[in-house]
């Protein structure tokens, strides 16, 4: 983990305002796993004094990609960054996702920017398998030729029916659930969308006895484990509860880990 | 201390979170965050929420109590060379008394800073900031046990910061510091919730600043004791400001969140202020602002 | 009143200076400039510094006094279609009595919003607004006095906003509006000297809107009469919450210098707000933030 | 007076910092008045709540432009304003400067943006005079040759003698003063720039019987006679003093109105 200070190389709109942002931050790049986060100090927007967090969708040598939507002050203010802009990052941050067990089957499963936060996932996993992505429209879809090239299997859905099939994705992972092997490889599910996906997905992987990771969303003050803002509830030995940070101790965690019930709410 | 800035309670954690980023050794002091007697919780998410120039939170002082907190985290604050001021609470005077006494003979706790004043406590503990006569009581508890430097921290909530001042100073207090976060709510105009779920909380940030300049300028004015001022420093001259005001020493909060290493830079902005007027010490700029 | 926006004290002159920028007939009610029995000079200067999300002034309350003012504006004020709230303010509480006393029959004005908590007034004023016993005086005088509604208006410096507020009601006020500015100072460090004349002044703007909302929602919780919500107001929403938390009407401040036709772009984004929900009144949404 | 959402048109450095900033403020600028100003709210700072006066240099049908200095934090964001950004001006404001009396000789006296501050007076004066500028060194000397241009004697001084006499200003205008006819016609002086230049000219404007308007530069809040801010003392009929909003009353102001023995602290 550093604080570094990176610049701008380009940033172009990939598609239906998801826009791609190439920094130069040969500190932090070269370190980061799969499913790690950086967090973003946004330029020109003084009164707003938190940093946002990004996953990083590639890192290639001393360059890393950030995959982003515009949602509020400082997506949005990132849009105007130009290449030479000058921004801080600390990064990487968070435990990322942990390796395939040995003889398990790797799914994938996405919404929004999650189908970024996975791909450095799906680069280094030793076995391919199904990449599930859902989103409203075709146009919330993202990078699955990228995904195909690293030997994917991409199943599509969106709500509109714009692309793939039409509803939501866990329509599409029940049915190729229904269709597959009962003998098949136990699965090892690795997921990273809205909350509600995630949870659909930790109550099949309950279900079905997947073990499943899921990359929690949640509002971040330090990034770094301080502040206590980004907590989750997960279970604890004795059959309760502890407050566990989703920058520290996540933003990855086992989806039997968290109290999902409890968590519904937040 | 080899610098007068030190890390908030609350905005540093117990020290390794920054550690990899920070040079720890450099700061002025550690205030960890509030230890209580046993291991809490703390508030329901969402916990903070960003306003302009400001951060309203109300984590709830979640810790691992007294014991643990020793247990995990002294080991690693013995480790370096720098001063850790353990930032106490309690729901009971009782309490404030006895997390007092344990602190006592800690091997590496160098002083105590007594929140009367975090506004998310529910249990009646905001009232030990704003009551005058429980303030006295935890004060004049806690500096019966313990040994330690005792610096109480006071609520910027209260129409006359000087009484306040001058009780923690007449209780025995060693220092006081100043402020602790203002209470604020904010609501989300969408769903018409609150945006914590604790209703209300603490905010803290550069937009208070000039706030806690005038009550450190008010508190310094009545005490002999040393002050700490703390509130929306973001570069070296809000530190500065409020050594010109009276305070003997200052310490980074929410800056920390943003870039964390606001307290190192500070410390280096004082140096050179002190280069460039020629002064040799940081006490020659005490109380010096020209009325 | 036609909206529930209208611009606070001191923050719109008189109304001439914007009437040219602001089509006045659109504004809720415009509370004018404090004015006192005799014409003031007020402070020197500087008396604005600008800090972050926020603005300072200790501008002391320069006026032309009760007859200059009736003079000078009243028949301007008249032409338009905008309730006229005159804010006022004395150094005795036979000062406030007396200014009220003349202001009870002045054609064209509406209501009295007492001025108890300016914290740039030397001559003891200030107490008026954080100690409670010289504030029920002040408000039972001005209550003795005029037939005009009296709306008091409350300081943010205090331990514990629902005793002034209380205290309000009781004392037969028709109505409390809140927050002043907070007290607050700031040092030029290049030359040690307070950025105010005064040396201290009140913190206004944005950075305060959380604090505001916090008080409002402290005060309207227990009072029975209407409540204004004042504090960095600077779009719709920040105007919603003030409503969301038990305030009836707001007013827009500092806000207008920045954007001179910050009200009225409030007043359509309440409109819009309703709209889309499908209420018909702000009285819908009064008070209604979910808990 | 209106509030005018405006464009940037153009923006280049003039020299030494100075820069220029084109405006298309098709409301504004075919009212503004020599010496009049307009109140710009600097986007992308929006810790800060303030807008920043400046004069108004040219005024050409719909477009008017700027010239200021980076010194602080608005004028330093102003810098990355770019054509076709967008900003709020509120404008014209202030009361200008008045035209010359019959039977008087005009002279000019600036110092920094204040030579920009007075070419429109210069451009609408019947009568073509002296210009005095001022400055610490040759990159302080603003607009020469449009002074020249209109037909003005420009004379010129630096504290560094980069360009002109090495000194400052009032050394010029007083060696021009002994050098003058003892019967020609007297002076009317305008002056705009630092409060120490203006207060010598009317040192002298005061001994030596001409009348002058200073344009007097005190920190703003509204801008529109609202806040009191830019408050500044004046002599009042009684003997004593008042004070005018040099935002309303002002900027300019006959130097015999001001009260200079208590503005010099301000
Ligand atoms: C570990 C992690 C990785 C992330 N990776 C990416 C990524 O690769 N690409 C991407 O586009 N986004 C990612 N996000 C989400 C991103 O951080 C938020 O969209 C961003 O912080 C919003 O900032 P803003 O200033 O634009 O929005 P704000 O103005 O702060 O808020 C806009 C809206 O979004 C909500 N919001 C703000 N922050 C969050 C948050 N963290 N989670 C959920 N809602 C929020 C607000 O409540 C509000 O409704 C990630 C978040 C986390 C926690
Ligand atoms: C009527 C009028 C006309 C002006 N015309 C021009 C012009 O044509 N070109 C030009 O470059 N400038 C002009 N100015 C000055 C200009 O307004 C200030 O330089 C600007 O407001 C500084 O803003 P800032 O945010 O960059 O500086 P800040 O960060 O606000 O301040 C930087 C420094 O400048 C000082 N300062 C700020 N505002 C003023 C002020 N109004 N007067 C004196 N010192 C100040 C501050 O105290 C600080 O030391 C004019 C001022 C007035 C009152
Ligand atoms: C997230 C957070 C947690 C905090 N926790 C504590 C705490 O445990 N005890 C305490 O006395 N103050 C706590 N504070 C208050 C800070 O120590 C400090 O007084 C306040 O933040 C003002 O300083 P700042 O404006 O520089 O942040 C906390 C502040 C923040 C932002
Ligand atoms: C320049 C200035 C002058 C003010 N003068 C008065 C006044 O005369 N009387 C008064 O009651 N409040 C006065 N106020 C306080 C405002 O009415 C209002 O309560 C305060 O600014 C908070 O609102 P805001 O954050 O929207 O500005 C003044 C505020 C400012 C900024
Ligand atoms: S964001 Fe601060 S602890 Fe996780
Ligand atoms: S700047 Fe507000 S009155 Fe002149």
């Amino acid at each position: 983990m550093q604080c570094e200070t990176v610049k701008v190389v380009h940033q172009d709109e990939v598609q239906g305002g998801y826009r791609l942002l190439w920094l130069d931050a040969p500190g932090i790049a070269p370190h980061v796993r799969p499913g790690q986060f950086v967090h973003v100090l946004v330029p020109h927007m003084e009164e707003a004094l938190l940093r946002r967090p990004f996953s990083v969708y590639k890192a290639d040598g001393p360059v890393l990609q950030i995959l982003y939507k515009g949602v509020g002050k400082g997506t949005r203010t990132m849009t105007y960054l130009r290449p030479g802009d000058q921004l801080s990052l600390i990064g990487p941050l968070g435990n990322g996702y942990p390796g395939l067990s040995t003889g398990r089957y790797p799914i994938l499963v996405a919404g929004g920017y999650g189908m970024a936060a996975l791909y450095l996932l799906a680069r280094a996993l030793p076995v391919q398998g199904v990449a599930f992505f859902g989103g409203q429209s075709a146009s919330d879809i993202l990078c699955v030729d990228e995904f195909e090239a690293l030997g994917w299997e991409v199943r599509i859905s969106t709500e509109d029916g714009t692309r793939g099939e039409r509803g939501i994705i866990t329509g599409v992972i029940d049915a190729w659930w229904t269709a597959r092997d009962a003998d098949a490889e136990p699965v090892e599910a690795y997921a990273c969308g809205p909350n509600g996906m995630l949870h659909a997905v930790a109550r099949r992987a309950m279900e079905r006895d997947w073990r499943a990771w899921v990359s929690v969303d949640r509002n971040m003050g330090c990034g770094v484990g301080a502040c206590l803002t980004c907590v989750l509830k997960v279970r604890s030995e004795e059959g309760g509860w502890a407050w566990k940070r989703s920058c520290k101790e996540g933003p990855v965690f086992e989806c039997r880990e968290i109290c999902w019930e409890m968590e519904e709410a937040g | 201390m080899k610098t007068p800035v030190m890390v908030a309670s609350g905005t540093f954690g117990y020290g390794p979170e920054y550690a990899e980023l920070v040079d720890l050794n450099k700061l002025g002091a550690i205030v960890v965050k509030g230890i209580a007697l046993h291991p809490t919780k703390g508030n329901e998410t969402p916990r903070t929420v960003e306003v302009a120039s400001g951060l309203i939170n109300a984590i709830g002082l979640p810790n691992p109590g007294v014991d643990g907190f020793v247990e995990q985290y002294m080991p690693f604050l013995r480790q370096y060379d720098v001063p850790v001021i353990v930032n106490i609470w309690g729901k009971t005077v009782e309490e404030y008394v006895e997390v007092a006494r344990r602190f006592d003979h800690v091997d590496g706790v160098h002083a105590l800073e007594v929140n009367v004043s975090c506004p998310n406590i529910k249990e009646g503990s905001a009232l030990f900031g704003t009551d005058l006569d429980m303030f006295r009581r935890v004060v004049d508890g806690v500096r019966g046990a313990t040994q330690l430097t005792v610096i109480p921290k006071l609520a910027p909530n209260v129409s006359d910061i000087k009484v306040f001042a001058r009780a923690a100073e007449d209780a025995g207090a060693d220092g006081i510091s100043l402020i602790n976060s203002v209470p604020a709510m904010a609501v989300d105009v969408k769903t018409r919730k609150p945006r914590l779920a604790n209703v209300t909380g603490g905010l803290t940030g550069p937009g208070i600043h000039s706030v806690a300049v005038r009550l450190v300028w008010e508190a310094a004015g009545v005490v002999n004791i040393p002050v700490v001022g703390i509130g929306g420093i973001t570069k070296a001259e809000d530190a500065l400001e409020f050594l010109m005001v009276g305070a003997s020493a200052v310490a980074v909060g929410t800056a920390s969140f943003t870039h964390p290493a606001t307290a190192l830079e500070v410390t280096d902005g004082i140096a050179e202020y002190l280069d460039r007027h020629g002064l040799s010490s940081v006490g020659e700029l005490v109380g010096t602002v020209l009325l």
